[in-house]
């Protein structure tokens, strides 16, 4: 009698689980196989569509580099010179990068303060704001470039202002989930001594944040770097505006193209690990305290 | 002076403060008892103006207090510090920053964002620091002191405020017997020196006995105590707390007995 | 040895899609007469196609006599020249035009002293390999910023030329046109006619004030590794075009022409030897 | 004697913290203004086109139509904005343009009217104006106007512009042209060949069949589809295209980057040496960026979508391969332990008790980078030659028509917030659901 | 049957383990005892091979364990199951899985890696959770489980290596006296009724009294005790733990007292 009523459940505990097996095996088996079909087709389509094929570029992967290489070798004597010359332009990428990073995170504590539950200066605004900063997000800066230069004409200043603007909604996002996270006590303390929004959020939330604020900022500066750069290519001066202009010559300049993609590589790899190290300073305090 | 008329507030369809009416005439000290969830701090949040009232309305020497807004209402929560359980304080500031806080109200946002605190305010918290016996703290990190010492800063930060009225949601809930006992001959001392108001939400019986002018009971959001702790006996307490038979004041007890047998109320009841 | 696709670059000049719509014409010919799928492949600027010209991934190109100077020196078995288009007057040379805004008071080279001077891209023959070449020869000086002009900038291309002319974002550029016909109507062929084809300017507001010595037309290339017959196929077609759809014609040599005509790689040496003379 | 003491060290600490406060800001603005003065902001003002701004704007959401005479032929031809494409067949016009032989009558709306008389003239009545006429008299231009001329109009010898709301007409020796402005994205359904141009919704779904060879809603579709205008089919590939740029890529460089970040992880890396090579391996492929990769590889691959893929798969992969062996290095030795302890082999250790553990980081990681790399996909298409961003941008350079632009735009932002939906559901679906640590 | 003859463990120049020495005749269940970092844990991962040893020797059926190396070596270590203070589970991996990695040495490593499990494999597994009574949790994460379930969910996967030793490493050490109770019953009834050896860790005196059948107790690395729990004295266990005369079995004792009185040793020791 025991024994039945003791092996009822466990028979259903095993067929349960059976189907589980049986559903998860399904389930698992058709998304490894939907992601597999996506990435070979997808694969093939992109192949097709293609100039080159994938197979037959391979071979030819470093013919670019050793062109490059061959014409660059013989006139490594320039390559200090150029590495000069070309300073004025990577400064100007860093000063772009620099200015829109500095800019873009001051309106992205703006609006992430004004879109966070519980800290909101008119919670009723606050889906407004962060669809404000979704679609700042969205918006490539490419696109933003090109439209500034078209009214302000070409030059650093529509890269910093199209950088800005997307850094803006960027850390806007990542500010707003720290500063979700933020203790609300200290905040309500100052309220009960009647302190303004602004003394509130200086005050209340800002020193707990910051450290999280600034290793996020660091994070943007350095892809700020490379959108500047990248932008560079498409008339917004700068380092970018260099290299295309040398990589476009060819055979002749591949020297220039090397000492500027030296400077900018070496600029990207430098500040890639001063931001690193420098998070971890920040986060690392926070920690520690 | 303080007059309540059935002062409301719901949270959706609960009643968390159900018409709550009394009147202070003169400062005292008040303690407000009651089991979790009765709406103590949601009363002292409304008066405060932390939380909006769902109606009723609460006058302060002849003023509307719940119709402020603005500046107005700002400079309302001056006049009425608030001490909270958790203290409630900015824990990466240090403490006579914390105490400055006070005085936000009364100055500039820009000259409060770069510090600019006269020194004569500094000089003031620092001996309101001394008067609760923590001044050698100053310069610390408020997260760097022990609980019963962060609310005894927190005090300092509501003195600092120089309110008519001290509002302190179960100021000692999170401390222990020790530093309980210390934060609250604070506060009584605050009142009786200064002559401010205080009311405090306690949770437990014999401080409520020991400290208090007048005690009110709460329960389910509603008043359902008010009077001086002589009148609150066993009977009426098992009321407030819902408690059956079983019920020992023990039970909520946090009080330290004085190894000295010197144990009991400071002063005699109002 | 077969093929299996025939891949066709188109060099910038317009947008994308335009260039690609206007080449569809080629597109549909090619696979006629070839019976493999032809592809058309426009890439943003005259480094793309020399790429894939050097690469081997697009098979032919029209390139500017620069462009395919500059892939003759990065690797002379990549290409050969075909075909060149031959103008009205049956000559196949063309004309880097300096060009500036009517309004802007500038009518020669001597009124652009210290003003800012837009070249197009640093791969095209008629908007910068000639002019820079020539132009210090006009005034005397380097092309340096500041030397002569105030500013020396590159605008990207043909089109980013015109339209920066146009705006006054430099106050003169220089692009190429056949020289012949009328000038409000952007000469016969040329950037400045697809522009004015495509409603972007008025040639009115234009004014030139430099003209190059000719400049021989850009060549069609095709690949040498081909295989013959296809080259001679893809000859053919284009060298016929002229006869068998003029709408075609049109629509690829970026205006009016009497169509193409064989041409070799000797007609470039000029081209060729300027090129190296602009190198480091 | 200790308040004072206390006093002192408290004004000092303020002191110092006042200091701070105005030292930071101040740096920072010392530094904008360097910035303002290097970028040469002030000459901005000067340079900046809020003409050309207009004409955006107005091209965002209106069209003109251009109403043409060939003034030495005599041949008036009407074509939206001006384009070949968007020409009206010979003879035929909108319904507010009358020819009538030598005589053109626009009607522009409003009681404005334009004629075009015989001889090159024309006479243009204005709403609230009055009559303005105007002929070529030899090589000239003239105009029967005011001695002070109305700030609308600009007459030189060789060219008469009329700017009024209703219309802008102007006159050359070789042309005569009336624009016309018209709100909305002109043909953006049915080019003017197309029988469905005009058609409205309605009587394209419940009236008359209007092409016997297809029913109405597959010829709609098929000439909507094929428009020679919009390029409606070519748009969508061309997204289509960059999705998968950022697919590929960013997928692409998770499976590389995968076993690459064990070689990478201290506790994993068989060799400290080898590790330290990944490491720079990683650092180089990060720092190379996208834009660089993509100028290398199109030499071997030519232009397309696969090279782009690739651009962003190299970049990813040393992304990847640092956060990965970063996520490896932080598991819980504990689990790995647990697993050691039952007798399982090396790849069985990693896969229950390694694998479990990180792919939650790694996945999201990886859903972060989808949405990041749409965006990117768009800048590299621009300079590959592939996808929506080729069109943007070449769109863009030739500052022609932004309506078109507005268009794509608004395709890209679209695309970008959806993949960004799409990341973010699959992130919460997956990083929740997933249980056998897939 | 196991044997181990002065198996030593050196951490640069701190002897974890100094010459282990200790024999077992038949299955039991032996209790090893001492304070934090006497060098239990390290004991037990030298026996499982989890860790290797400095010295010494560890035999087992006359197999010299310390030897074995690649396959041979996991299989001893399948044989010899362990079982963790921390549980050691995969925890967002479900419970059965979990039992079922108790199988993998004895599965294809291919099969394994795509969860494939046969599933006579699946329902053995069910059964030694429903022998634990927590079968009804077979579905869930384990993350989603107490404390003490994990634990029974690790002996499961003990219990599924079919092992001929169990080496557990203090695994009532992070379980309320409630859990812990049931956790050690759960071995004691393994040891009993499949007969299989039992090795725990324990750092409390009363259950390594209560449960095992003999005791080592282990003090700065080397066995300073090994007997019956009758033996250990409250002298020696004042040695173990090196303690002085305020020494109090309390103070270690995580055991809960039966109401009914019928506490203490569940048999008597071998
Ligand atoms: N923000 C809020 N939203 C919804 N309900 C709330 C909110 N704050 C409080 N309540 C509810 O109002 C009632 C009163 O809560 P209140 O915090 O005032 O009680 P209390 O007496 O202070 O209790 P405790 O001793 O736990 O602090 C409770 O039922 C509580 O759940
Ligand atoms: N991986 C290691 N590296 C260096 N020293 C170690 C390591 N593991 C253990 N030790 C050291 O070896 C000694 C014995 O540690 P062990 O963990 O075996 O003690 P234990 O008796 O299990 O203590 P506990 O009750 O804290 O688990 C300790 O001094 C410890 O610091
Ligand atoms: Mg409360
Ligand atoms: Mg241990």
């Amino acid at each position: 009698m025991a024994h039945i009523i003791d092996s009822a459940p466990r028979a259903d505990t095993r067929a349960h689980y059976l189907a589980l097996v049986q559903r998860r095996r399904l389930y698992g088996g058709l998304t490894l196989a939907l992601f597999g079909l996506m990435m070979v087709s997808g694969f093939m389509l992109a192949d097709a569509r293609n100039a080159g094929g994938f197979w037959s570029g391979l071979p030819q992967i470093l013919d670019f580099p050793a062109d490059v290489w061959r014409d660059a070798s013989t006139k490594l004597h320039l390559l200090p010179g150029h590495l000069v010359d070309f300073f004025p332009a990577l400064l100007e990428t860093l000063n772009i990068a620099a200015a829109s990073t500095l800019i873009g995170a001051v309106a992205a504590i703006l609006l992430s303060l004004l879109a966070t539950r519980g800290l909101a200066l008119w919670p009723a605004m606050i889906p407004v704001f962060r669809r404000v900063m979704d679609i700042m997000r969205a918006v490539p800066e490419i696109v933003i470039a090109l439209v500034l230069i078209f009214v302000l004409g070409g030059g650093p200043v529509p890269a910093m202002i199209a950088i800005a603007f997307h850094t803006a909604g960027a850390l806007g996002k990542l500010f707003s989930e720290v500063n979700e996270n933020a203790d609300l006590k200290p905040v309500e303390g100052l309220a009960s001594v009647g302190a303004s929004w602004a003394q509130r959020m200086a005050l209340g939330v800002v020193p707990q944040v910051s450290p999280n604020w600034i290793s996020y900022a660091l994070l943007r500066f350095e892809i700020n770097i490379r959108a500047s750069a990248i932008l560079g290519f498409v008339g917004a001066g700068g380092i970018g505006y260099e290299l295309k202009n040398a990589m476009s010559w060819g055979q002749g300049k591949f020297d220039e193209a090397a000492a500027i993609f030296i400077l900018l590589f070496l600029t990207i790899v430098f500040f890639d690990q001063l931001s690193g190290y420098l998070r971890d300073r920040f986060i690392g305090t926070e920690v520690r305290t | 002076m303080l007059v309540l008329e059935s002062l409301t507030k719901r949270f959706g369809a609960n009643l968390a403060v159900d018409r709550a009416t009394f009147k202070l005439d003169r400062p005292i000290m008040l303690g407000i008892i009651g089991r979790s969830g009765a709406g103590k701090s949601t009363l002292l949040r409304m008066m405060n103006r932390l939380t909006d009232a769902s109606d009723g309305s609460l006058m302060f020497g002849g003023r509307d207090v719940l119709s402020l807004k603005g500046a107005e209402k700002r400079a309302w929560q001056s006049q009425c510090a608030m001490i909270f359980q958790q203290f409630n304080l900015v824990p990466r500031m240090d403490v006579v920053s914390n105490v400055l806080h006070g005085t936000l109200n009364r100055r500039s946002t820009f000259a409060t964002l770069f510090n600019l605190f006269p020194s004569d305010d500094i000089h003031r918290a620092i001996d309101i620091l001394d008067r609760l016996g923590i001044a050698q703290h100053a310069p610390k990190r408020a997260e760097a002191l022990s609980g019963g010492q962060q609310q005894r800063v927190a005090i300092a930060r509501a003195l600092m405020q120089d309110p008519k009225i001290i509002l302190a949601d179960e100021p000692i809930a999170s401390l222990d017997p020790m530093n309980a006992q210390v934060v609250m001959e604070a506060l009584r001392r605050i009142h009786e020196e200064d002559g401010r108001t205080v009311i405090a939400n306690l949770h437990t019986l014999d401080t409520a006995r020991r400290y208090c002018d007048r005690v009110i009971g709460m329960r389910d959001g509603r008043i359902v105590f008010d009077g001086t702790p002589a009148q609150l006996t066993t009977g009426v307490a098992r009321d407030i707390y819902g408690a059956d038979e079983t019920f020992s004041e023990e039970a909520t007890s946090t009080e330290i007995r004085d190894p000295q047998g010197a144990a009991g109320r400071m002063h005699a009841p109002a | 040895q077969e093929i299996t696709e025939f891949r066709i670059g188109i060099l910038g000049g317009e947008n994308a899609q335009d260039r690609l719509a206007s080449h569809a014409c080629l597109q549909t010919y090619t696979e006629e007469a070839l019976g493999v799928p032809a592809k058309l492949f426009a890439p943003a600027d005259y480094n793309g196609v020399i790429q894939g010209l050097l690469g081997g991934t697009i098979d032919m190109a029209w390139l500017g006599a620069s462009a395919y100077a500059a892939t003759y020196l990065s690797d002379p078995e990549a290409v050969e020249p075909v075909l060149v288009k031959i103008n009205l007057d049956g000559s196949y040379g063309y004309h880097s035009i300096g060009f500036a805004r009517k309004d802007s008071g500038v009518t020669s080279l001597d009124d652009m002293q210290g003003k800012k001077f837009g070249f197009g891209d640093p791969n095209s023959t008629s908007g910068y390999l000639i002019p820079s070449i020539e132009i210090p020869q006009a005034t005397g000086a380097s092309m340096e910023n500041g030397d002569y002009f105030g500013e020396v900038v590159f605008t990207g291309g043909h089109e980013q030329t015109i339209v920066a002319v146009n705006n006054g974002d430099v106050d003169a550029g220089v692009t190429w046109a056949d020289g012949q016909g009328a000038w409000e109507d952007g000469y016969n062929s040329g950037a400045l006619r697809k522009a004015v084809d495509a409603g972007l300017i008025d040639m009115n507001d234009l004014v030139e004030i430099w003209r190059s010595k000719p400049i021989p037309e850009g060549p069609i290339v095709l690949r040498k590794a081909l295989p013959d017959e296809v080259k001679a196929t893809m000859t053919a077609l284009v060298d016929g075009m002229y006869d068998a759809d003029p709408d075609c014609t049109y629509n690829i040599s970026a205006g009016e022409s009497l169509g193409f005509d064989p041409i070799a790689h000797e007609a470039y040496l000029s081209i060729i030897e300027a090129r190296k003379a602009k190198s480091n | 004697m200790t308040d004072t003491a206390l006093y002192a060290a408290a004004d000092r600490s303020f002191a110092r913290k006042r200091l701070i406060a105005f030292a930071i800001p101040a740096v920072i603005l010392l530094y904008l203004a360097y910035v303002f003065l290097a970028f040469d902001i002030p000459g901005l003002a000067q340079r900046a086109r809020l003409d050309n701004a207009q004409t955006l704007m107005a091209d965002i959401y209106s069209y003109k139509t251009h109403v043409t005479r060939d003034n030495r032929s005599g041949e008036v031809t009407v074509a939206i904005e001006g384009e070949r494409r968007g020409t009206y067949p010979q003879g035929q016009a909108p319904d507010w343009v009358t020819l009538e032989g030598a005589r053109t009558v626009i009607d522009l709306g409003g009681g404005n009217r334009v004629t075009f008389l015989p001889d090159a003239a024309l006479s243009f009545e204005i709403a609230g104006y009055g009559t303005v006429a105007a002929r070529i008299d030899g090589r000239q231009v003239v105009a029967d106007l005011p001695e002070d001329l109305p700030d609308w109009v600009s007459l030189s010898r060789s060219r008469l512009d009329l700017r009024t709301p209703a219309g802008r007409v102007s006159l050359t020796r070789n042309r005569t042209e009336v624009f016309r402005y018209a709100f909305g994205w002109e043909l953006f359904f049915f080019t003017l060949d197309s029988p469905y141009h005009g058609v409205s919704p309605a009587a394209l779904a419940f009236g008359p069949q209007l092409d016997p060879a297809r029913s109405n809603l597959a010829g709609a579709w098929a000439d909507f589809w094929g428009n020679a205008m919009w390029h409606h089919a070519d748009v969508a590939w061309a997204i289509f295209e960059t999705i998968l740029m950022a697919f590929l890529g960013t997928f692409g460089a998770a499976i590389v980057a995968l076993p690459l970040a064990f070689l990478a992880a201290k506790n994993f890396a068989p060799l400290r040496s080898l590790r330290f090579l990944f490491r720079r391996i990683f650092d180089f492929q990060r720092g190379v960026d996208a834009l660089i990769w993509t100028i290398l590889l199109s030499r071997a691959f030519g232009p397309g979508p696969l090279t782009g893929a690739l651009a962003i798969l190299l970049t990813d992969t040393g992304s990847f391969g640092k956060i990965f062996s970063e996520a490896l290095e932080n598991v819980d030795k504990k689990q790995i332990d647990g697993v050691t302890s039952t007798g399982a082999k090396p790849v069985q250790r990693y896969r229950f008790g390694v694998i479990p553990q990180v792919t939650p980081v790694l996945l999201s990681q990886v859903l972060y980078f989808l949405e990041s790399n749409t965006r990117s996909a768009t800048i590299i298409g621009a300079i590959t030659g592939g996808g929506i961003g080729l069109l943007l941008t070449q769109a863009m350079i030739t500052q022609k028509d932004w309506e078109e632009v507005t268009y794509y735009i608004v395709l890209v932002v679209l695309m970008v917030m959806a993949m960004d939906s799409l990341s973010g559901w699959l992130r919460r679906r997956l990083i929740r659901g997933d249980d056998g640590g897939h």
